[in-house]
């Protein structure tokens, strides 16, 4: 079977299979096309991908000839993929019918590995896990960058350095990794989420849950969070104002599955906040969690810096491809059987779920 | 200051009882203190045999009775020893210890018999002078205690090896003291009027003894039948001494008040272990507490105590750490850290499996452990772990649950089916530590806390953590 | 007398008081060997039995072998038992 | 007295002075002087100073009014300075001797800090020391952002994530807190200095040290490195050659007092280095500790980025500021009694050390 | 079995003296125990007086005399114990068993004249009846252990309030074994061949007893005398058990012998915690150890033992930690965090003293404290530490120096003169752990070592604080 | 008698085998106050002196003085000690 790599657009500098990874499916027996240059930013060059065995091909050529074609983003146009082929990558459905519409019509089998069921047997090829903890770690590293001050308590000779506030809302897989990261930093972490259950996974890692009675039961969604009662948002934006005008940095990182973010900072919160502040808003993609967000953009507003980020994991190029690559291999597996031919069990529910068009 | 060589061998002996025992409670002594113990039983038994004068001064006689009796005593005592099945020794003890209160018994009867001819039948009295009151009461106390003692012992003996079943009926509690009354008011009856013609009522107390023995072992559960024996064993101990006053004999008075006295600290340290009063193990059974009927429908764990587990670890060549969810939740990443370190000083090789979706987040178990500076050379991810399972003597398995799920290999209709997992039950040993029996995140129930490898060390990781150093730092 | 019985107390309770719980049945089954003593009851018993009591002769008998049992059974169990912790000396 | 806060030249975000220290000075009472936007980049308006008491003033104002002239860069054209005006800051005039002569030839008593004694009762005002903490610790912030690939460990169901290894080149205060940094975030740290005494303080960092034997002794140097033989360089070479090539991060902060920086890491060695490693060099402003340095600009060599940064203390203007304005304070204690008059004690060997013309 | 009141009593006593003794081994009953040791004395003493008929079955006589003693020895003794000077205590517990050992000696001396007169002079027998030999050898072993006992006992007493100097001369050490042979062969002499002529012998062996009482103690430091008491102690126990011999008196045999026996295993508990052996602080004196002195030239310095510390930190209300750079060259820091928690958990306060420049970069004990997860609200910046101080019962410096070194407030010739320092000395008590004397960073000597107040626990950091740990878990 | 001594031994051996060294003085202190037992004999002594023994009577009076100085003392300065460890009893 033959296997193409396609080069992402070009705002991205992931590549959705590093070399090491080609040299895996190699061994077992694939065809593996890279087009040309789909790893320089990550760090993986077309010598690179040729020394592991991969053939550097032209992307017309990686098209017309492999069967799976892989890429994170989604092939622009659509219709330059071929019918039939398979495509797997991360291209958010939900937000993207015409997408869905498109490959319908080109006859392709499209997975995307955001729509995998968050079951424990489906961790080794989440994508949505291993990527939003470098969001999670990165958000934290870009934060301390661009304060102006430090993250950890400091006594020296030349006065006492009181340590960062950090507080994080959403603590999903991105949210818990920032919280691991601004506690090893040494800042001081507050955590916010309208998920009960959190509040345990929070106190795990050392950090402070300020709780908000009478959350939505999101139990029921599968893990995901679930949209809340005025009332709710209305007590829970009082609260978060109270811990949001003694914070240094804020990562927000609410989302909810398939619908736009939540506003959580409200332009008065921000108002309040200290000169030299920053918020990184890690939900930028879906409209972010303040009404100034805009992704990919850094904004000022007063003394405060709000940086939205949507896809911090292409600031990590090399393992964000080596992780994102592993979890390809993982779905490989479950799509292809010993012999090496596709065999699709349409009963599995990963399979299922997974899969957008065919 | 009677200082004569049987004397001396008495007192060698009871000095080797005091440090056998001494040392029996230090494991890395044990063993020597045993052996102590044993060689000053031989020196005493010599002793007796060839020194012992009795008041006017004879030695003893019929040799070949008592050198028979040792031979043939001893010869089935060392094989059955040696034969039995490790699994099998509680059985034994409790065993041997109803010979020792047997043989109590008997030495009773004869002592009465040759008391009652002695100063009754033959000096023509009618009853018994004052000053043999003493005696007489000795005797019958050795008599009743040893009963009840070969009894009880004889029952805890076939319930462990599953000849006899529990067994108890409505209002036995109250039977058994009516019985335990009128063995002691016989007894009285006997001490304070006995004439030749109702010296036979002896025979009666001991039949109501025996009785007395076997109704209150016989409705206790078989798992608590270790604090039995250990009560019985004192028992035991408190009938040898009865013949130590009887003769006079201070190395059985010593050794068998030893016994009598360790014997009772033992059983309350033993209910004390399981977390339970002495007075519910013998009282408790009656009927059956509902609770451990409870545990046994939904399949049966065992739980380890906590210097139990100590010990297994401590003297374990290597032990594998399985942290998860729960060691996070805990925050018990020092106290674990603490506790490599203690076993690596005594020279355990201590190493951590990770598995890979352990915790709630990528990497949670790296950010606990590196929090508590754990080296990443001990880390190990999950195939390696899986290699090394073999020959791992304890996995000491932390607040983790779903990654230790043989499901995900066994149970194709499991939710975490096909999923790998890290294969501790390949392990000789395993010890889980969890608060209670409650699933984890994928709200499943988990084979592995059943299997006869397994022991549940139940507790907040970090408490039963720090307990663990303490009890570690004592051996 | 009294006093060796309450010493003896003392002495019972004071040595075994920080046994670690594992050691709970060997040191049970030590103090059962110990409380053998009673053979020496036995052989008394038996030492000093007329040639023509057989009751007492026969009853001594037993006496003697089952206080053997106790004894040397014991001791060996116990031995057996002790095995275990014998692996790493440390 | 009047004290006068100069605004910094355009590459320069600290400011000598932040508003919370003009309060303090006010209290004992001198006069202050600040020029209009001194502290903009600091995140100290001239509101916050008028707030706390300061008068925002222009330079010309500044300048003629003020006794004591604060900044932290030499004032350009030194010629616009008064004779007989007292200068405070951190001048580096063993490596601009133009500046002391014109200073000299102005009449100006200045002093930079810098020059103090780096003994146990200089501390509360060394400069150096506070702002080479800053260094060290935002050397490793940067360095994490390049990085393309994550600091900690990771065990992941999408494959295990090795920790990055990180080699420091000189630890001073600078290398320590570097040290301190790369652990915090997870990272394996090795480090090279030529003292032998640093091992011990390297040690006590919890980080692995690489000695090479037959150091020159430094002991009698005051604490600074002094210049090594011929052959101890090249073994150092060879030696930090083996480490370099396993290294997926270097921070060189090897400085010698006074001179040019040392080239600790030569072309052939950086050619061994991994693609997407990172140089972070502190020395760069003395010339930096590759060849390739050049002060803050970032060089691509092969798939190695070389950050040269000798100012990292302006990444974090408002810390920085901070500590520098506290140590300017306490140096201000030292040459002003009580009654708040100068005075000026030329035995004492801070006030002598520091003093570069008057 | 004999049983009647007086033996009640004496049994009472001797349970009472082994179960006080058991207490006050244990620091939070030890006062309960001494106590009920007192109780248990009162009840044999009161006994002795109403009960006692000699074998004759005579009642006691001399009321007046016995209980004019009684009230004079009584209220001197409360007296004396009330007045004396908490630190002069030692000496007074030397006095107390100087009375002791000379009372065993008064009994031997009367009991002598008794035996004398009794059983040679009167009776007109030339030598002692053979069955009284063994009474004659108590008398005399009494008479020797308590003299020496006594004279051992008021030298102790006096070097130790300074009114005796220290005083050895050459050969010494032989002089002393000679005339300890000297004083067992008159008293050996005596044993086997006493006349009514001889008997004034008596005298001699008393006196040679004293002198070498004088002698064997003359040549000991003072620093050792509380060893020294403690072996006299435990031999004016062996002198009480004489008399217990002598007058087949159970209580006293049994108080006796417990002193003697337990007097003996303290004395070598406390040359271990002093790490040195018996025989070195006995004959080590001889000459004077030039460690010793060699240490007193460079002032005097003190140290604790480990024990010691942990009672002191464990008892504090609250406890100010001083880390500086030892601490981190340790990598003690999570040691410290645990010290921390433990204290915390008995109840004291604790919290850390943070001084700007500790370490060697700036904010390294953030760093370190912070690597153990210590919690930022128990950092205590320079200022806030200073004022605490005067409220803080104990501080424990791990690994710092310069940052607590007086000097930079009172020398202004020194190098850091002028810096602020943690003004440690303000706290009630100050235990420094460094590895040894030598200087800091700053390469200067500190006076705070010698301070009275400062006590010195050696070691690496990290090894001291984990005993401490231990040490603290066991009281 | 023998049992007597010997099991005491085990007893005072056993009893003090876990003093941490803060005590070490206290205990020392308690210990010389029970060997105050002396007291007993000298009451013997005393009561037992015949009336115009003079030196037995003298001898027996000072014995009575010096070991009831022993006791009382001894157990007054322990409990004055001991009141140290009272602060806190947590
Ligand atoms: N790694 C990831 O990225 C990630 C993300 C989301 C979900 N998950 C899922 O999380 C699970 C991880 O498995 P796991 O084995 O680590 O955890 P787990 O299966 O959730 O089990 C954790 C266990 O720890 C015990 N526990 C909780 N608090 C404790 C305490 N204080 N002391 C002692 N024990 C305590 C709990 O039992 P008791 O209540 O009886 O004490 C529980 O059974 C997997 O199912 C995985 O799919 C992982
Ligand atoms: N903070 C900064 O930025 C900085 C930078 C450079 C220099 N300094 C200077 O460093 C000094 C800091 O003062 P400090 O009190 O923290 O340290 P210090 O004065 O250097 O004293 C440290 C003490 O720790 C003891 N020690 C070393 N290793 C030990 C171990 N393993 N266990 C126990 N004790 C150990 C040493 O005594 P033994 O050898 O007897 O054990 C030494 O006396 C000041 O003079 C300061 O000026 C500070
Ligand atoms: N089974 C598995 O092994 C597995 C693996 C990965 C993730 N998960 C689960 O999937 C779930 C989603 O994880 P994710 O990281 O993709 O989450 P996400 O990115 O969808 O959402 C991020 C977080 O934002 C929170 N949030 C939403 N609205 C909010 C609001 N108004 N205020 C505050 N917080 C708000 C959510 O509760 C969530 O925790 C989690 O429960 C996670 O544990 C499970
Ligand atoms: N007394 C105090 O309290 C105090 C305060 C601050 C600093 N200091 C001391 O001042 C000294 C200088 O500190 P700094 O941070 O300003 O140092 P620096 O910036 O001058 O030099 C940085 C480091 O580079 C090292 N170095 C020089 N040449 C090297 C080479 N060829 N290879 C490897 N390493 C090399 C030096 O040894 C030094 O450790 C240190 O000893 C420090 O402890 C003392």
């Amino acid at each position: 079977m033959t296997i193409g790599i396609l080069r992402e657009p070009p705002y991205e500098t992931r590549v959705s299979l590093l070399p090491e990874a080609v040299g895996q499916l190699l061994k077992k027996g694939f065809t593996l096309l890279v087009e040309d240059g789909a790893g320089e930013k990550a760090f993986a060059n077309n010598d690179s991908y040729q020394k592991a065995g991969g053939q550097i091909k032209s992307r017309e050529e990686v098209v017309q000839s492999a069967e799976i074609i892989l890429s994170i983003h989604a092939p622009n146009p659509i219709s330059s993929i071929p019918a039939g082929k398979i495509l797997i990558g991360v291209y958010f459905p939900l937000y993207n019918a015409a997408f869905v519409q498109e490959c319908a019509k080109q006859k392709l089998t499209v997975f995307s590995l955001d729509m995998l069921p968050r079951s424990t047997r489906a961790q080794t090829m989440d994508v949505l896990s291993s990527q939003a903890n470098i969001a999670g770690y990165r958000a934290v590293l870009e934060a301390a960058n661009v304060y102006p001050r430090y993250f950890p308590m400091f006594m020296t000779a030349a006065g006492t350095i009181a340590p960062a506030k950090v507080l994080i809302l959403g603590a999903g897989v991105a949210g818990l990794q920032a919280i691991a990261t601004a506690r090893r930093l040494g800042a001081v972490v507050e955590v916010f989420d309208t998920r009960p259950t959190v509040k345990e996974e929070v106190i795990s890692l050392g950090a402070k849950f300020v709780q908000v009675e009478g959350a939505a039961d999101a139990t029921k969604a599968g893990g995901y969070a679930v949209e809340q009662t005025e009332d709710y948002k209305q007590r829970q934006q009082q609260r978060i104002a109270e811990s949001i005008a003694k914070a240094d940095i804020i990562i927000t990182t609410a989302q909810i599955f398939g619908k736009k973010a939540p506003i959580l900072i409200t332009e008065d919160m921000i108002k309040t906040m200290r000169n030299g502040s920053v918020i990184i808003d890690i939900a930028a993609a879906t409209g972010g969690n303040t009404p100034f967000t805009r992704d990919n953009e850094t904004v000022k507003y007063g003394g405060v810096t709000i940086i939205g980020n949507g896809n911090f994991p292409a600031t990590m190029p090399n393992d964000a491809s080596k992780l994102y690559g592993k979890n390809i291999l993982n779905f490989l597996q479950l799509i292809i059987n010993k012999e090496g031919t596709l065999s699709l069990n349409w009963e599995d529910e990963l399979v299922k779920g997974s899969c957008v068009s065919r | 200051m009677e200082l004569n060589l049987l004397t001396l061998c008495y007192l060698i002996g009871a000095i080797t009882f005091i440090l056998g025992l001494k040392m029996l409670s230090h494991p890395d002594r044990a063993r020597k203190g045993n052996q102590i113990a044993a060689a000053g039983m031989i020196i005493a038994i010599l002793g007796t045999i060839f020194l012992y004068r009795d008041d006017s001064g004879n030695r003893l006689h019929n040799y070949g009775w008592i050198f028979g009796g040792i031979l043939i005593g001893g010869t089935i005592g060392t094989l059955a020893a040696k034969k039995i099945k490790m699994t099998a020794m509680p059985e034994m003890v409790s065993m041997f210890n109803g010979m020792g209160g047997a043989c109590a018994a008997l030495i009773s009867i004869v002592e009465f018999n040759r008391l009652v001819s002695g100063s009754i039948s033959h000096s023509g009295n009618t009853s018994l002078p004052e000053e043999f009151r003493g005696t007489l009461l000795i005797i019958l106390l050795g008599l009743i205690i040893g009963s009840v003692s070969f009894a009880g012992s004889m029952i805890a003996w076939g319930k462990l090896n599953g000849r006899i079943k529990d067994f108890a009926f409505k209002g036995q509690h109250v039977a058994n003291i009516l019985l335990l009354l009128l063995t002691l008011g016989t007894a009285a009856y006997l001490l304070f009027s006995i004439t030749a013609s109702n010296a036979v009522l002896l025979y009666g107390v001991l039949a109501a003894a025996i009785l007395y023995g076997v109704l209150f072992v016989m409705p206790i559960g078989g798992a608590d039948m270790p604090v039995v024996i250990s009560i019985l064993n004192s028992f035991t101990g408190v009938a040898a001494a009865c013949g130590g006053f009887l003769y006079n004999n201070k190395v059985m008075l010593t050794g068998g008040i030893l016994v009598g006295a360790a014997g009772t600290l033992l059983t309350i340290l033993m209910c004390k272990a399981m977390n339970r009063s002495l007075a519910n193990v013998l009282i408790g059974s009656f009927g059956g507490s509902p609770e451990a009927t409870a545990k046994k429908q939904q399949g049966s764990y065992k739980e380890i105590s906590l210097s139990d587990a100590a010990v297994v670890l401590a003297y374990a060549q290597k032990v594998m750490i399985v942290p998860g969810y729960g060691l996070a939740v805990a925050q018990a990443q020092h106290a674990c850290h603490d506790l490599e370190k203690l076993l690596n000083e005594r020279g355990v090789d201590v190493k951590y499996a990770i598995h890979p979706v352990a915790g709630r987040m990528p990497g949670h178990m790296n950010v606990l452990l590196a929090e508590a500076d754990v080296s990443y050379d001990n880390l190990e991810e999950m195939e390696q772990a899986n290699e090394e399972f073999p020959s791992t003597d304890v996995v000491l398995v932390l607040g983790a649950n779903d990654v230790v799920n043989p499901a995900a290999k066994t149970d194709s209709s499991s939710p975490i089916y096909g999923m790998p997992i890290l294969d501790v039950e390949l392990a000789k040993t395993i010890i889980v530590n969890k608060r209670s029996m409650k699933p984890g995140y994928a709200g499943i129930d988990n084979e592995l806390f059943f299997f006869k490898k397994t022991s549940m060390l139940f507790g907040d990781a970090k408490k039963v953590l720090q307990d663990l150093i303490a009890a570690i730092k004592q051996l | 007398m009294i006093y060796i019985v309450i010493l003896m107390i003392f002495v019972g309770i004071e040595v075994i008081g920080h046994v670690p719980s594992v050691l709970h049945t060997p040191l049970m089954s030590g103090a059962n060997a110990i409380h053998g003593v009673v053979i020496i009851g036995a052989i008394i018993v038996m030492g000093r039995a007329e040639p023509h009591n057989y009751l007492a002769l026969s009853l001594g008998f037993l006496a003697v072998i089952l206080g053997t049992l106790n004894v040397v059974g014991g001791f060996v169990v116990t031995d057996r038992m002790l095995e275990m912790f014998r692996k790493k000396t440390k």
